[in-house]
């Protein structure tokens, strides 16, 4: 092993849980396979994601939790939000990139980077329309797999207006159109309109420069990124895997934290907790 | 025989009671989903068939409900407003405060002394104080809807939901049974958080004595509960609460052939 | 733990924030008249005088909002529902009557919805307007005699102008002990938290001046005598906004790692910092005080040539205030449907970073269950900005 | 398509001619510069019109064009530029759109948005706002917009009335707030001087008033007509027709229109042609500006039999002569009496009743005058003007006058992203329904 040093980053998202090891490369990056339901094992993931790069939980040297659910995390050594964690991971990846629309589960936010640095950020309301649930929810309903919702809407000969904001309704409304014989490939394209919308008009309280990324689950469907591309008028671009970018963020800036903290002159510890469940509420 | 129907066209359940003489004959219940027609169709030839009659026996059809519209066979179409107003009054004459649960909207009705409305209020356009949140919890419990109402009663501590939108709380109380909350403390935790939307509306048409819960939301002993808790009042609640709107289309429907 | 001696103003201010109203609550006991008032533009110079114990009404941000639905609508600003929402259910019962000021569109459109459902013996509408010329400050002293007027006929006396005087002395004395206060934040690590401040300020718009100036001076004493902070390596944050008074707030952004150093905030700085000027006829300072000293957005600003020089004039002392307190960042926490302050979000804003001030603006609810999301913002923001 | 039609038959002739009202309002802000005059973006209702046609300033009225951009229901883009900018959605919708608008032209070095309806609107020379007692936004949206045009000057002036207060003589204090109202018109014709340039003319400004005064007569007059049965003219079509006594006032046009209506009112009365066919209820629309991308909701109850012969709304006069004004030589002072006395001449109506207040007064007032059968309000979330206090009115209705039939509907100005057909259809049955249940129970 000699001096390769390893660093976490945990995301503990509202729909998955991921982890990212790095060295001064990706060791390994993993996504909680689970739903909603198993989130809090964070442990799970982590364990999972030693194993893949063969490595005990003793040789991390920091580990860094973000997200929706890193209040609670007992082995992680720091916390970090998503936005400044997102900003981190996908400017490693994309240099070039000076505004990241990030569709999560729970929320979408806004962030304009410089320099690798977050210089305005903004997050939605505490409604789940415009959000990535939104499309669980209506995929779900639809009994189509989240996974090919992109590829399908794609197929669609127009976008069906939905006009409810509620998602419970929404999901009504498709249901209803379903039945009258409106095709589903138009109305999961008319759903990724209406959360491109949403998203739009939130990220626009920015000053929008490009290049413009898109991350979180919601950039693993092309049928929302080309509705995306379309209101904002320009091609955007997709990290290579854009459901891992916070933890890769979190797990860079746990190893910027350490090697700055030595270069101060002194080795931050690890906590003591090994490894276990994480809370959500208290 | 004087026979005729009331088709209830829900959002969520389509309903239909059979009455003759101002008395039921027979009703049923079924899942709305997304062909209203045809369900509107299935829902009475069912109740008809319990007794086994058929859409010819039967002198006046008024359907009412979300699908109201899509019943081409009625008669006549009215609100599920008047309905409501007019079955609760004939259950309980003495109700002039009713609160409807249904599927997508809860509503407060002032109803006269006559059955008549004079006065209601909707929920507004989101879905956290409707009954549609019952279906989602009940979703994630794994149990089925009918089981709510028993489950919830052996609460201790009602889990204090940190969201209102009816699709987080649903994350929110997966994780929660996930750190090991109870059903029924979860339960007892949206019933709270309904009966405080639900309440808001009842003070806005102001309470009257004596009031009543109706919809399918009404089936559910633990909102009932947690509503009177709210309205520091009793509360009285039909036998088959959820098909009220449909018993008061088929008095009208009565009432049509009477004249 | 120092001696209880010494503990006595934190504690007391504790007390006084976690139990609202709990001293007009004896005082009415001991047969003082309660007024009860909203808003930083209530003259309260003119209640002191008049005799009777003043307190200014306040929200419950951990509080659901459910009974004042039934009568005020959604559309209204979270804090005056949430206020309207705790007087209806009670928890201002000992309030004799009410003075309700002009301030805006939430607070005078709702009057009647107060009157009608508090039925307090009690009660008065205050017209301030809304602009500073000449003819508004004659304008506002004719209301001022009005609303004196009322207030002799409720309570069978006279107001006299020797006791508006005294009254104006005695509230510009207890403005002076606020700021002395206030100073001591300057230090870095600064000698009071952003939430024991908060709970002073709300104690202190909950007793008559007196002992309002007596805990302050206790605080001070007490906070200057105990040992200082030692975590110094922490960004200092200004918070900005109308009526915030809940410690949630300066909580989220304490706890998030950062020093709530000072405020712009109308239980704050907005009301501690102009004084009535003591010289001149005493309805004429009032006046002139609530009018063109408050820098509230309600009252309308716009004599200056240029655009610049009004802005100057309106936000002119937000940048002093980031000077002197040596400020990282500047939070702008704006209800939802306030539109005094919403309109000059952007404006406020690019003036505040124009002077190189990152600035985090939020809108939300007057509600701690919408919280968790403006914890994550404050968050980012502290991550943004370190 | 159908209901085009219907439309088309229950609307008066006369309001056909409105659109040319409100594309020559906004023609004449294009051409101001042209004809050397100077445009000001100006707010209805604030005692600035006879000021503005005395000087020949032409108002650009942003809460026109605000509604023409939701009636066209193309509001969004605007709503959304003000949005970027950090102009939260719960603020007056008015006032958001039309910033987003002048932001929009700013950006594009001056060149006219595209979509701009009707040609759009010249870019002000001032702005005028009224920190009065009916709102915020009329003080902060000048306030707001100067941020964009910051050479454009801004004279903001307060009108105020007394307020009501039950246990407060209003009548003493009516003097001081007419000396302070006429102290800030003369401020703003001061400041008005100062941005054209020309000196007021006094005997032109008094000829305009006389010529409202006299338009305000004629407008309630001719209202006054709907009490007829069938009512000929429906608050929907009022919703058009109020265009000359809200945005042109002081002109001849405006007068001329209303003899026009006048007349073929009186005919309809003649020939006995209502609104709806047969009218089976007359209800009063009690409060809230309408949903400008929903005005076919008007028809929608008139499908039903249900007609409005009358609405607060836009009736911002009562016959002069009620309003009893002291004589002055000063036209501003009789503008500021005029708008005084229009709000208190309801307190002592409603000191009448124990336990009213003014609106409440005047909405049974009208009940009454115009036989109406039940009462409709709009609640528009973004204003809080005049929709908040409405639960409040409808309690106080029921309880110092009678048990009536009231239905609120809830809805916005401009923004069209809340509004559901269906739903509000849905509720206006049940109404109806109501109504019905009312009408059965008096009868027995
Ligand atoms: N393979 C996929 N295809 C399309 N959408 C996906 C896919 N995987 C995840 N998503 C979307 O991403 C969301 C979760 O994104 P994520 O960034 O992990 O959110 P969080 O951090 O809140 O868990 C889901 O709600 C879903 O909408
Ligand atoms: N047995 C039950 N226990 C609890 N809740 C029930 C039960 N049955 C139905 N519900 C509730 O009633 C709602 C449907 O009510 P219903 O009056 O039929 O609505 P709608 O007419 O809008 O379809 C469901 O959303 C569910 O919440
Ligand atoms: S509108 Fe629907 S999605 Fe939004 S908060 Fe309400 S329940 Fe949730
Ligand atoms: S926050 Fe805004 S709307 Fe609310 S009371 Fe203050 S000024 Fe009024
Ligand atoms: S009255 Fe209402 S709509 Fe008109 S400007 Fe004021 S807030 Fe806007």
């Amino acid at each position: 092993m000699g001096d390769i040093r390893y660093y976490a980053g945990v995301d503990i998202g509202s729909t998955m849980t991921k982890v990212v090891i790095v060295s001064d490369r990706i060791e390994t990056a993993l996504i909680g396979p689970t739903g909603p339901e198993h989130r809090k094992l964070a442990n799970k993931v982590m364990e999972e994601a030693l194993k893949q790069a063969r490595l005990r939980f003793e040789d991390l040297s920091y580990i860094v939790a973000t997200g929706y659910g890193r209040i609670n995390v007992p082995f992680a050594d720091r916390q970090i939000t998503e936005i400044t964690c997102h900003a981190k991971g996908l400017y490693s990846l994309l240099p070039t990139v000076k505004t990241i629309i990030d569709i999560g589960g729970q929320d979408s936010k806004g962030i304009r980077i410089k320099d690798g640095k977050v210089i305005n950020f903004v997050m939605n309301d505490k409604c789940a329309a415009g959000t990535g649930r939104f499309l669980e929810v209506i995929a779900d309903s639809l009994g189509v797999p989240l996974n090919d919702l992109g590829k399908l809407s794609l197929e669609a000969s127009r976008a069906t207006p939905i006009s409810s904001t509620c998602t419970v309704f929404a999901e009504h409304e498709v249901t209803n159109q379903l039945a009258n014989g409106e095709s589903v490939a138009n109305l999961v394209a008319g759903v990724h309109e209406s959360i491109a919308t949403r998203v739009y008009s939130l990220v626009r309280k920015l000053q929008i420069e490009k290049d413009i990324a898109v991350t979180g689950g919601g950039a693993k469907n092309i049928g929302l990124v080309k509705a995306l591309e379309g209101k904002f008028g320009s091609p955007v671009l997709i990290p290579p895997e854009p459901l891992i970018t916070g933890a890769l963020g979190a797990a860079l800036l746990g190893k910027e934290k350490w090697e700055k903290a030595r270069l101060d002159g002194y080795t931050p510890t690890r906590s003591k907790e090994g490894l276990q469940e994480a809370k959500l509420f208290t | 025989m004087t026979l005729v129907i009331g088709i209830d066209v829900g959002s969520g359940y389509s309903k239909a009671v059979v009455c003759e003489d101002g008395t039921v004959r027979s009703h049923a219940v079924m899942p709305s989903g997304g062909n209203y027609k045809d369900t509107a169709k299935a829902v009475s030839e069912m109740a008809l068939q319990k007794r086994n009659l058929s859409q010819r026996d039967i002198r006046y059809t008024v359907a009412t409900g979300y699908g109201a519209g899509m019943v081409d066979f009625a008669d006549e179409t009215m609100t599920d407003i008047s309905c409501h107003a007019a079955g609760i009054h004939r259950i309980f004459p003495a109700v002039r405060t009713l609160i409807d649960v249904g599927a997508q909207f809860s509503r407060a009705i002032r109803v006269n002394d006559e059955g008549k409305v004079t006065l209601f209020i909707m929920n507004e356009k989101c879905a956290g104080g409707s009954g549609k949140f019952l279906q989602i919890i009940a979703r994630i419990l794994k149990i089925g809807i009918e089981e709510i109402s028993e489950l919830s009663r052996g609460s201790t501590k009602p889990v204090e939901f940190t969201t209102g939108c009816a699709v987080f709380a649903e994350s929110e109380a997966v994780s929660r049974i996930a750190e090991g909350a109870l059903p029924a403390d979860i339960l007892a935790g949206i019933h709270n958080a309904m009966a405080s939307k639900i309440v808001t509306l009842v003070t806005r048409v102001g309470l009257e004595e004596k009031y009543a819960v109706t919809g399918g939301g009404a089936k559910d002993a633990g909102l009932v509960k947690a509503i009177g808790t709210e309205l520091a009042s009793d509360v009285l609640v039909a036998d088959e609460p959820q098909i009220t709107a449909a018993f008061g289309a088929a008095l009208i429907a009565s009432e049509r052939i009477s004249r | 733990m120092t001696g209880s001696q010494n503990s006595k103003g934190l504690e007391k201010a504790d007390r006084y924030y976690k139990q609202y109203g709990e001293r007009a609550k004896e005082l009415k006991k001991e047969g003082r008249k309660i007024i009860g008032y909203m808003s930083a533009l209530t003259p309260v110079e003119i209640l002191t005088a008049a005799g009777v114990a003043p307190i200014r009404l306040k929200g419950f941000m951990d509080e659901a909002v459910t009974k004042g639905d039934a009568y005020m609508e959604s559309i209204i600003c979270p804090f005056v529902r949430s206020a309207f929402d705790a007087a209806v259910k009670g928890r201002f019962g000992f309030m004799d009557g009410m003075v309700l000021p002009h301030q805006c569109d939430s607070i005078d459109r709702t009057n009647e919805v107060w009157s009608s459902n508090l039925n307090l013996p009690y009660w008065h509408f205050l017209n301030v307007p809304h602009v500073t010329g000449g003819p508004s400050i004659e304008f506002m002293k004719e209301i001022l005699r009005v609303f004196i007027g009322t207030l002799e006929k409720f309570l069978g006396t006279k107001i006299t102008d020797t006791a508006i005087a005294q009254a104006i002395k005695a509230h510009n004395e207890n403005r002076r002990l606020m700021r002395e206060l206030y100073i001591l934040r300057k230090q870095n690590p600064p000698l009071i938290s952003g939430v024991e401040m908060m709970k002073v300020l709300v104690a202190a718009m909950s007793l008559p001046v007196d002992e309002s100036s007596a805990l302050i001076k206790s605080v001070t004493e007490e906070v200057k005598k105990r040992p200082a902070p030692a975590d110094g390596n922490r960004k200092r944050i200004m918070i900005i906004g109308d009526q915030i008074d809940h410690i949630a707030i300066p909580e989220a952004i304490e706890n998030a790692g950062a020093w709530l150093v000072v405020d712009d905030l109308s239980i704050g700085v907005k009301v501690y910092w102009p004084e009535v000027d003591e010289t001149t006829d005493p309805l004429q300072g009032i006046a002139e005080r609530y009018l063109r000293k408050l820098k509230i957005p309600t009252t309308f600003v716009g004599e200056g040539d240029t655009y610049e020089e009004n802005l100057e004039a309106r936000f002119g002392h937000l940048k002093q205030r980031i000077a002197e307190f040596k400020v990282d960042g500047a939070i702008l926490f704006i209800y939802k449907y306030c539109d005094p302050y919403g309109f000059e979000v952007p404006a406020v804003k690019s003036y505040i970073e124009s002077g190189g001030t990152p600035v985090l603006y939020l809108e939300d609810e007057y509600s701690t269950s919408t919280l968790a999301r403006v914890k994550t913002r404050i968050e980012a923001f502290l991550e943004m900005i370190a | 398509m159908a209901e085009e039609k219907k439309r088309r038959a229950v609307a008066t002739k006369t309001a056909a001619g409105i659109p040319k009202f409100v594309r020559g309002n906004l023609s004449a802000t294009l051409r101001a510069k042209e004809e050397g005059k100077k445009v000001a973006k100006a707010f209805i209702h604030d005692g600035h019109d006879e000021i503005m046609r005395a000087m020949d300033i032409v108002p650009a009225w942003g809460e026109s064009f605000s509604g023409v951009c939701a009636a066209k229901r193309d509001a969004e883009k605007f709503l959304q530029k003000a949005e970027s900018d950090n102009f939260s959605r719960s603020l007056c919708t008015y006032a958001t759109c039309h910033i987003g608008f002048e932001m929009a032209r700013e950006e594009q070095g001056g060149a006219m948005p595209e979509g701009a309806p009707w040609g759009g609107m010249g870019r002000p020379d001032m702005i005028l706002g009224n920190g009065q007692l009916l709102c915020d936004p009329r003080f902060k949206w000048p306030q707001a917009l100067q941020h964009y045009l910051r050479d454009v000057p801004v004279f903001v002036t307060n009108m105020y009335y007394p307020p009501w207060d039950p246990n407060v003589d209003h009548h003493e204090q009516e003097k001081f707030y007419v000396k302070y109202c006429t102290e800030e018109l003369h401020e703003t014709v001061k400041f008005c001087e100062k941005v054209t340039g020309k000196k007021m003319d006094w005997d032109r400004l008094a000829a305009v008033v006389d010529l409202s005064d006299k338009t305000w007569d004629l407008f309630v007059d001719t209202y006054d007509l709907r009490k007829a049965i069938p009512t000929p003219m429906d608050t929907g079509d009022a919703m058009n027709t109020m265009v000359p006594i809200t945005f042109n006032i002081g002109t001849q046009e405006a007068y001329d229109f209303y003899v026009e209506l006048n007349n073929e009112l009186k005919e309809k009365i003649a020939q006995g042609i209502g609104v709806a066919d047969p009218e089976k209820y007359r209800l009063i629309w009690a409060a809230g500006l309408p949903s400008w991308f929903a005005l076919n909701d008007f028809q929608y109850f008139n499908g039903k039999g249900a007609v409005f012969p009358v609405e607060v709304t836009y009736r911002d006069h009562e016959k002069i002569e009620r309003l009893d004004l002291p004589k002055t030589n000063d036209p501003l002072e009789r503008i500021a009496w005029r708008w005084v006395r229009y709000w208190t001449h309801w307190y002592d109506a409603a000191r009448k009743i124990p336990g009213s207040t003014p609106k409440v007064a005047r909405i049974i007032e009208y009940f009454e005058d115009y036989k109406c059968d039940g009462v409709v309000f709009h609640s528009a979330f973004s204003c809080r003007s005049w929709h908040a206090g409405i639960i409040h009115q409808a309690e106080v209705l029921r309880k110092v006058y009678k048990d009536i039939p009231i239905l609120i509907m809830e809805g916005d100005i401009v923004d069209i992203s809340s509004y559901n057909e269906a739903d509000t259809h849905n509720r206006i049955d049940a109404f109806i329904e109501t109504l019905e249940a009312y009408r059965n129970k008096q009868k027995n």
